[in-house]
């Protein structure tokens, strides 16, 4: 099994921290890892991206330019790298900031409305959480267990309190994209 | 909320404010929200375009977060080495002595590892003005230590905080310079609040003036604020600024020509 | 009606609330609406500006242009010159004028 | 945070942690991207784990005190990127010249000039043709994974002690950014660091003062001093030479690349082998000193080689010098912080196979 | 003392006062033997006649005065020699990036480190290999008389501005200090000096503003620049290699050396003949663009090659690479400040005609 | 002329002076008649010598004619490249905390190419001794101009005497590093007279004594003279130098530390 | 006979006249004669020297040793070390002592 | 014709203008010239010596091992470029300064007392005009007319009123060397 995602944003969709999530949650499971951010200028705002691979066996390149999947969580993101699905790969959206939708059709789409999810459980930040959940739902890369133990692990210390609320938020994905038809 | 929507001119309404058109392009300035670059670039290009000396103005931008200087100043600039504006600005001027050149500094860029030219030009009396942004950190590369950083001051390179036995003193460059008998004026300036952004124009006209009057060289210090490096809001940023800068770095002349 | 008013291009804030804090009427406010960038850009929300210029003066982005009402009726300044100058002595005489 | 078993880790933080335990005892550098991270971690858990970690106000001060912390007995190390590397110029030439043990590493960027943050090998001739002034060599070592960012660290610092040499480790943006899982190595310092008798630590009566030069102002002695250089520098050619083979036994077309390079590569030999191309890949993993011999007899066996590289063509010269003219040698680069993709590199080595390409051709 | 008759001068002078008369507007440099003359002609008699003249604090700032006023549209120049150039590398690499025209003059000395102030061809890769991070390359000149130290100077700034590329002139502290015959050819600067349109000297309306930058954030972008880059030295390597020959036509045995060795090999090759040996003399005047076309045809007439420098054997690589196993390459060089005796290279050519030099011999 | 013969020790003298044995190595200096490098070194290794600290002293020498210092000094030390002395001494420093740490520097290289380094190391305070021999020229590379090149001087790179125009002003660094907090000691001696080398000495052991104490960074700056860079004869140089150096650089302390 | 007297060494002088020129007693003067490094060597020429030890303050080539007669007639001081310490009070004690 | 000569002695006794003054000539008389110094830490004293080659034809090394004349004007001097006279050539040295003479067979020896002579002519710079004068005699490489007029050169104007004094040290130099038995 290997799977190659591609996640992007806007810089404080917390983009960044769900690749590193999914990756730390395929060292729990014992896969071979590589999480691959692009790094710019990086105080100043715009997208920011990551490619994260999770593997059974060793990865040879860790930068690629197709993905089995892709998750965009703003326009330009989407507009930059829906090209870059493979042939029948996956391409998730967050729906409510997205207003111009894909328009391929050779491979499977799934707009999640994540950022309005997110309001709903009144913390903006889960908006990734789900996204996570949705993909997780679909692709089934890692168990959601080995994500919360990730989680444990990324969150300092002091956010351990909002463990419980990542996991609804993760499950809302998975619901919200189980939804979507196939 | 509700927002208000007036279309000024059909009111009768006068334009008081508006960017400077030609010497400021319409390129989105990258700063973060609320950094003081953008003020100062904007104070800067309002002068050139004020005295219509935008054929005669020539800039150099640092390395630093104000290294895209150039894509916001519509004005012919170099964009230097880090820490070296002031050796390329001391060339353009010798080559150009009738145009206005100014150096675009931040304290990394000017007083970290550009100091041997940064004193070296002043010491020179280069007929230059350098523009000196003064944030305590350095913003471009993420929020490390700079000369400037105030003792205590977290910083990425300073996880507990600066420490005399580590990193020494907050080094104040200004005052340094302005002992430089090359060096005709010299002054610190903020733009947190709309007045401290007055006085920076006052200064730098001034500055502008002194070199036309081939004076020497000025210094224009700006203590500015970087919100990221900080990691506080910009309102923050600016009150923070005002109570821990200002102690060390007093706002006002600290030389000026004589007459 | 108000004394001054200002305009604001959504495009290009950035959400940094400084014009809000710098604004002594309280005429401004941050949208709870984002613009293309992901910022919640600053409007008008009093109709009480004096188009003191305060706002202009800190915004770091150059987003706001400022109106006023003319009292001494003379020629329109350009519009593109800020009028802080106005303030200052200083001048640079240009020998090309 | 001792970590002993896996941990993810960036490849600049993986490099600064085992430097500590490398028993590294002082770090001097300034920040530039992509490899801040490691200043930063020395500044937090090297400072707590009794490191002396400065900030220089330069990469010149920087250097500069790596050859007096160098001179003074310590293991020493600093970092930076490719434009700030170029400040050091000066710098390693002396501490090449006084033959000072230490640990150099470039996570390079795209270049010439401020050019752009991303990942480069672009400064591959400056690495081991010496980019300084004057007849000396590092040591350079080409990670390829977060793994070898931190255990290159050892070897640097083991090979640098041995040979009385500064050692480089040549990485990029990439690897000094990306995330892998890591383990570090049981490694005492004090089993690797031998006795530095010749080291400034202050003149006791019993042994003649010590003294760290490169100078030496008659040429007679300055060309025994360089004669001495050379002959080190054999014997590191012959000792210390590193590489890797993938898949190159029944290889047909071989590709060389070191680094992030070689990872893509890999990848590229993979997609090849599923379209039934018999390719294989060479990793130098030591730049200097080069595989030449490894080349040599990989172009015995093969009908053709093709390089890759993030950058114009610079390793390419180091293969043809070994191959000589025996296969053809083709380039494939990407230049100013752009990684090739292994689709990228496959096409290029399909046009190896595929095209007429004429013995003695041009690389460019 | 404008002189227009041959007159007896020191390289660095010569090259001072063909420096003042190429229209050189600008020197910005920092002493150091063996090249102080350079600055302290220029100081006198540039200043007289009109140049600015500045001696910067330090060979940093020296090249970023360099930059500024390259980028402002002027004659430029600097000169150092070997440390003094390694300092430059960073400035260089960005001069080289912004495509400004300048001049650098290297009068390099024995290395590494602070070596010896005796003349050296240590620094031959860091000027033709780039001593800076990135893909960029100098064009590099090696004078081999007082008379090319003054010509060169004229060849420099027209290829520079040209090409918009920094042009070095590599020579040697005994090629600054020794005395000749020199004629300063006519050449009218205003005749020579292409208009600027790109340099920065106040924007007026009728134009956009002009920016000299090295910066191109996104690598796309930095790509399309190297590659840009990379098309200018191709067209450079195309049209303006220049090499000599010396006695080649009927030679059994070539000999390759530049600058100041060639000279010296050139005595070698007297004395060869008067032994009956046909020994011939190739000789590199560009560095880069390098002469491999000329090397190469030599290697097809010749049953061996030795080469010659005053290092421990960094042109070699050109040559093998030229020759690519063709015929024997061997290498004779003295190190560290001392040049080598028309008799040694006779003894290291009679080495080469008389041993059984094994094909792919390795050179050290 | 007749020389007079004694054997003062047959004739009951006892030795009142003599070269610090252990200290001074038995090469001869390389150094012109007249210049005062020798002084300096002499009283410098007096000092090692009488304080017992032969072993517990390193010294880093610079580029400068004082390059081959480590050849007459009998202690450990490092070569330095040019204009770094200060920082080789601070990675010296820290990691030996218990040593005595001395660069020793000339003008070119403490005030010019060094001017970054020597500034942040007396600005973080590193406990540490430059000494700095101000000769207000390159004597090493054969008399140009320095930072502190007087107005008016003629060197071979101010042939007709330095301008401001083309060079500004003499460089004061002394008195600009006094300015920062991390220094302890500043002070400006001389060699030129007897008086002066005892006053010499007398600084270098206060010196000496802050660095046991942990005071922070000490300048000992020694106005000297270059006969070969200057053309004059050594007497004519001592003489030349009290008349037109000392006006511009008055002997004397510049900081003394508190208590 | 004189209070004081000095030897110089021949061989490392450079006969650059500082001591003849700091010698109180008019002591000193160059010799006609040069050394082997070419240099007219400075020598003892009259036999009035105090012993101040002026001449050996300025010497840059340490070339002069100084003696002079025990007053105290205490302990003969080590001939290795200068006396310069003496007039002054600044001392650093050494732990291992 | 070509001439290849090392002048040889301390800093101060005018080693580097010797040879300077015959590259001069060479020039006047239309040769192929090349002066090179050794060049040191040149402010120090010390000892100093330049290689001169005079030849009709464009010389090719500059830098040569062996010589057909040297001239050595103290011990070290002699000590070190004794043997580096070719068989057969021609060695003068300064008499006066010299004590331990040369020892060599099967080379022609001139010692020249240049500084008593000097001392006689009451100018000790002109004992290297002697010796010049000594090395024309021998050596004939160029006229003596061709040497006032390259001091004319050489010689700043100031010091002009000198040329006579000159021109009478080099016929001194000539005198000497033709009373040596050749
Ligand atoms: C030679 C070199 N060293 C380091 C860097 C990395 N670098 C870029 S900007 C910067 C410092 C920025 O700080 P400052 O000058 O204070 O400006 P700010 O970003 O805070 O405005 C550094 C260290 C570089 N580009 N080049
Ligand atoms: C990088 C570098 N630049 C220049 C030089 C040449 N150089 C050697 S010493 C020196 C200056 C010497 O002057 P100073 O420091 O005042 O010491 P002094 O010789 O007068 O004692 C210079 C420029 C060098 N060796 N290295
Ligand atoms: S990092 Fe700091 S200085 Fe840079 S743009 Fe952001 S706020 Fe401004
Ligand atoms: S100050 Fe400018 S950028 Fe900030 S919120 Fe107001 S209008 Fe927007
Ligand atoms: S050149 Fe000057 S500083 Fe150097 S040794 Fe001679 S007199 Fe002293
Ligand atoms: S001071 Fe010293 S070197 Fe000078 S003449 Fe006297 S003894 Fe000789």
């Amino acid at each position: 099994m290997k799977h190659e995602l591609l996640v992007a944003g806007f810089g404080g969709q917390g983009v960044l921290s769900m690749g590193m999530t999914l990756a730390y949650a395929g060292m729990v499971e014992g896969k071979e890892i590589s999480w691959m951010p692009s790094y710019g200028p990086e105080m100043r705002g715009g997208t920011a991206n990551c490619i994260v691979i999770v593997s059974d066996a060793k990865i040879s390149s860790p930068i690629i330019a197709a993905f089995d999947t892709v998750v965009a969580l703003n326009q330009p993101s989407l507009d930059k790298f829906e090209g870059a699905v493979r042939k029948g790969g996956l391409l998730i959206y967050e729906s409510t900031n997205i207003i111009k939708p894909p328009t391929r059709t050779d491979i499977t789409i799934v707009p999640v409305a994540a950022a309005e999810e997110a309001l709903k459980l009144k913390n903006s930040r889960t908006m990734n959480m789900i996204i996570l959940g949705a993909f997780l739902e679909r692709t089934h890369v890692v168990e959601t267990g080995a994500i919360m133990q990730a989680l444990a692990k990324v969150l300092p210390e002091r956010y351990h309190n909002l463990l419980p609320l990542n996991e609804t938020a993760l499950k809302r994905g998975f619901e919200l994209a189980a939804r979507v038809a196939a | 909320m509700d927002t208000v929507q007036v279309d000024p001119i059909a009111e009768g309404l006068e334009c008081v404010y508006a960017r400077p058109a030609d010497t400021l392009t319409e390129t989105r300035l990258h700063y973060c929200p609320g950094c003081g670059h953008g003020v100062v670039h904007r104070v800067l290009m309002e002068i050139v375009e004020e005295l219509g000396i935008q054929d005669q103005t020539i800039g150099v931008a640092p390395v630093g977060c104000s290294v895209f200087a150039y894509h916001y100043m519509n004005i012919d600039m170099q964009e230097a080495a880090h820490g070296r504006a002031s050796a390329v600005a001391t060339a353009v001027k010798r080559l150009h002595p009738d145009r206005y050149v100014f150096s675009y500094q931040g304290d990394g860029d000017l007083a970290a590892i550009g100091t041997a030219e940064t004193i070296h030009t002043a010491n020179r009396g280069e007929n230059i003005l350098m523009v000196f942004i003064n944030n305590a950190i350095y913003g471009m590369t993420g929020g490390q230590m700079a000369p400037t950083t105030l003792l205590g001051m977290k910083t990425s390179t300073s996880p507990g905080g600066r420490t005399i036995e580590t990193s020494g003193y907050p080094l104040k460059i200004s005052e340094m310079i302005a002992l430089l008998p090359g060096v005709a004026y010299v002054t610190r300036q903020s733009v947190h609040t709309p007045n401290a952004v007055r006085h920076l124009k006052k200064a730098l006209l001034h500055a502008f003036r002194y070199q036309k009057e081939k004076k020497g060289t000025c210094l224009v210090e700006v203590v500015s604020n970087c919100p990221s490096g900080w990691k506080m809001t910009p309102g923050e940023a600016n009150e923070w600024l005002e109570k821990n800068m200002f102690p060390l770095y007093p706002p006002g002349d600290i030389k000026v020509p004589h007459s | 009606m108000a004394r001054g008013s200002v305009t604001l291009s959504i495009e290009t804030c950035k959400g940094c609330s400084l014009c809000v804090e710098a604004c002594p009427q309280e005429s401004l406010a941050l949208s709870p609406e984002i613009n293309t960038q992901g910022y919640h850009y600053a409007v008008l929300v009093k109709d009480n500006c004096t188009g003191c210029i305060n706002c202009a003066l800190v915004c770091p982005d150059a987003v706001i242009t400022v109106y006023r009402e003319n009292k001494k009726k003379g020629k329109v300044p350009v519009a593109t010159i800020s009028n802080v100058a106005r303030d200052i002595s200083v001048t640079i005489d240009d020998e090309r004028k | 945070m001792t970590v002993s078993t896996a941990e993810l880790m960036k490849g600049n933080e993986a490099l600064a942690e085992a430097a500590i335990r490398a028993g590294c005892q002082a770090y001097f550098g300034y920040p530039i991207t992509p490899q801040s991270e490691i200043l930063e971690y020395l500044a937090d858990e090297g400072r707590r784990r009794g490191m002396i970690v400065l900030q220089a106000e330069s990469e010149v001060a920087s250097i500069n005190m790596v050859y007096g912390g160098a001179g003074a007995g310590a293991r020493v190390m600093t970092s930076s990127s490719s434009p700030g590397i170029s400040l050091m110029q000066e710098g390693i030439s002396y501490i090449a010249a006084a033959q000072l043990p230490c640990l150099i590493v470039n996570v390079s960027r795209g270049g010439p000039g401020l050019g752009t943050i991303q990942p480069s090998q672009g400064d591959y001739f400056q690495a081991t043709k010496g980019g300084g002034h004057g007849d000396y060599r590092l040591i350079v070592l080409a990670p390829s994974s977060v793994q070898e960012m931190a255990d290159f660290v050892y070897d640097a610092f083991d090979l640098a002690d041995k040979y009385r040499n500064p050692v480089m480790i040549l990485a990029d943006g990439a690897l000094g950014q990306m995330m892998e899982k890591v383990a570090f190595r049981d490694y005492n310092p004090k089993e690797h660091t031998p006795a530095k008798p010749w080291a400034t630590t202050g003149k006791p009566r019993s042994r003649e003062r010590n003294i760290i030069t490169s100078l030496f102002i008659e040429p007679e002695k300055m060309e025994q001093i360089n004669i001495r250089l050379q002959e080190k520098y054999a014997v590191i050619r012959e000792k210390e030479v590193r590489s890797e083979c993938f898949m190159t036994d029944d290889a047909e077309y071989g590709i060389v690349a070191y680094g992030l390079a070689a990872r893509v590569a890999q990848g590229a030999v993979e997609i090849a082998r599923s379209h039934g191309i018999r390719a294989g890949l060479l990793r130098p993993i030591t730049l200097y000193p080069y595989p030449s011999d490894a080349v040599r007899a990989l172009a015995e066996r093969v009908r053709g080689i093709l390089v890759v590289e993030m950058n114009a063509g610079q390793m390419v010269e180091d293969v043809r010098l070994a191959v000589e003219g025996r296969v053809p040698v083709t380039f494939a680069g990407r230049m100013g912080g752009i990684i090739p993709s292994p689709d990228e590199v496959f096409a290029a080595l399909e046009n190896l196979t595929t095209q007429d390409v004429a013995l003695h051709a041009e690389t460019y």
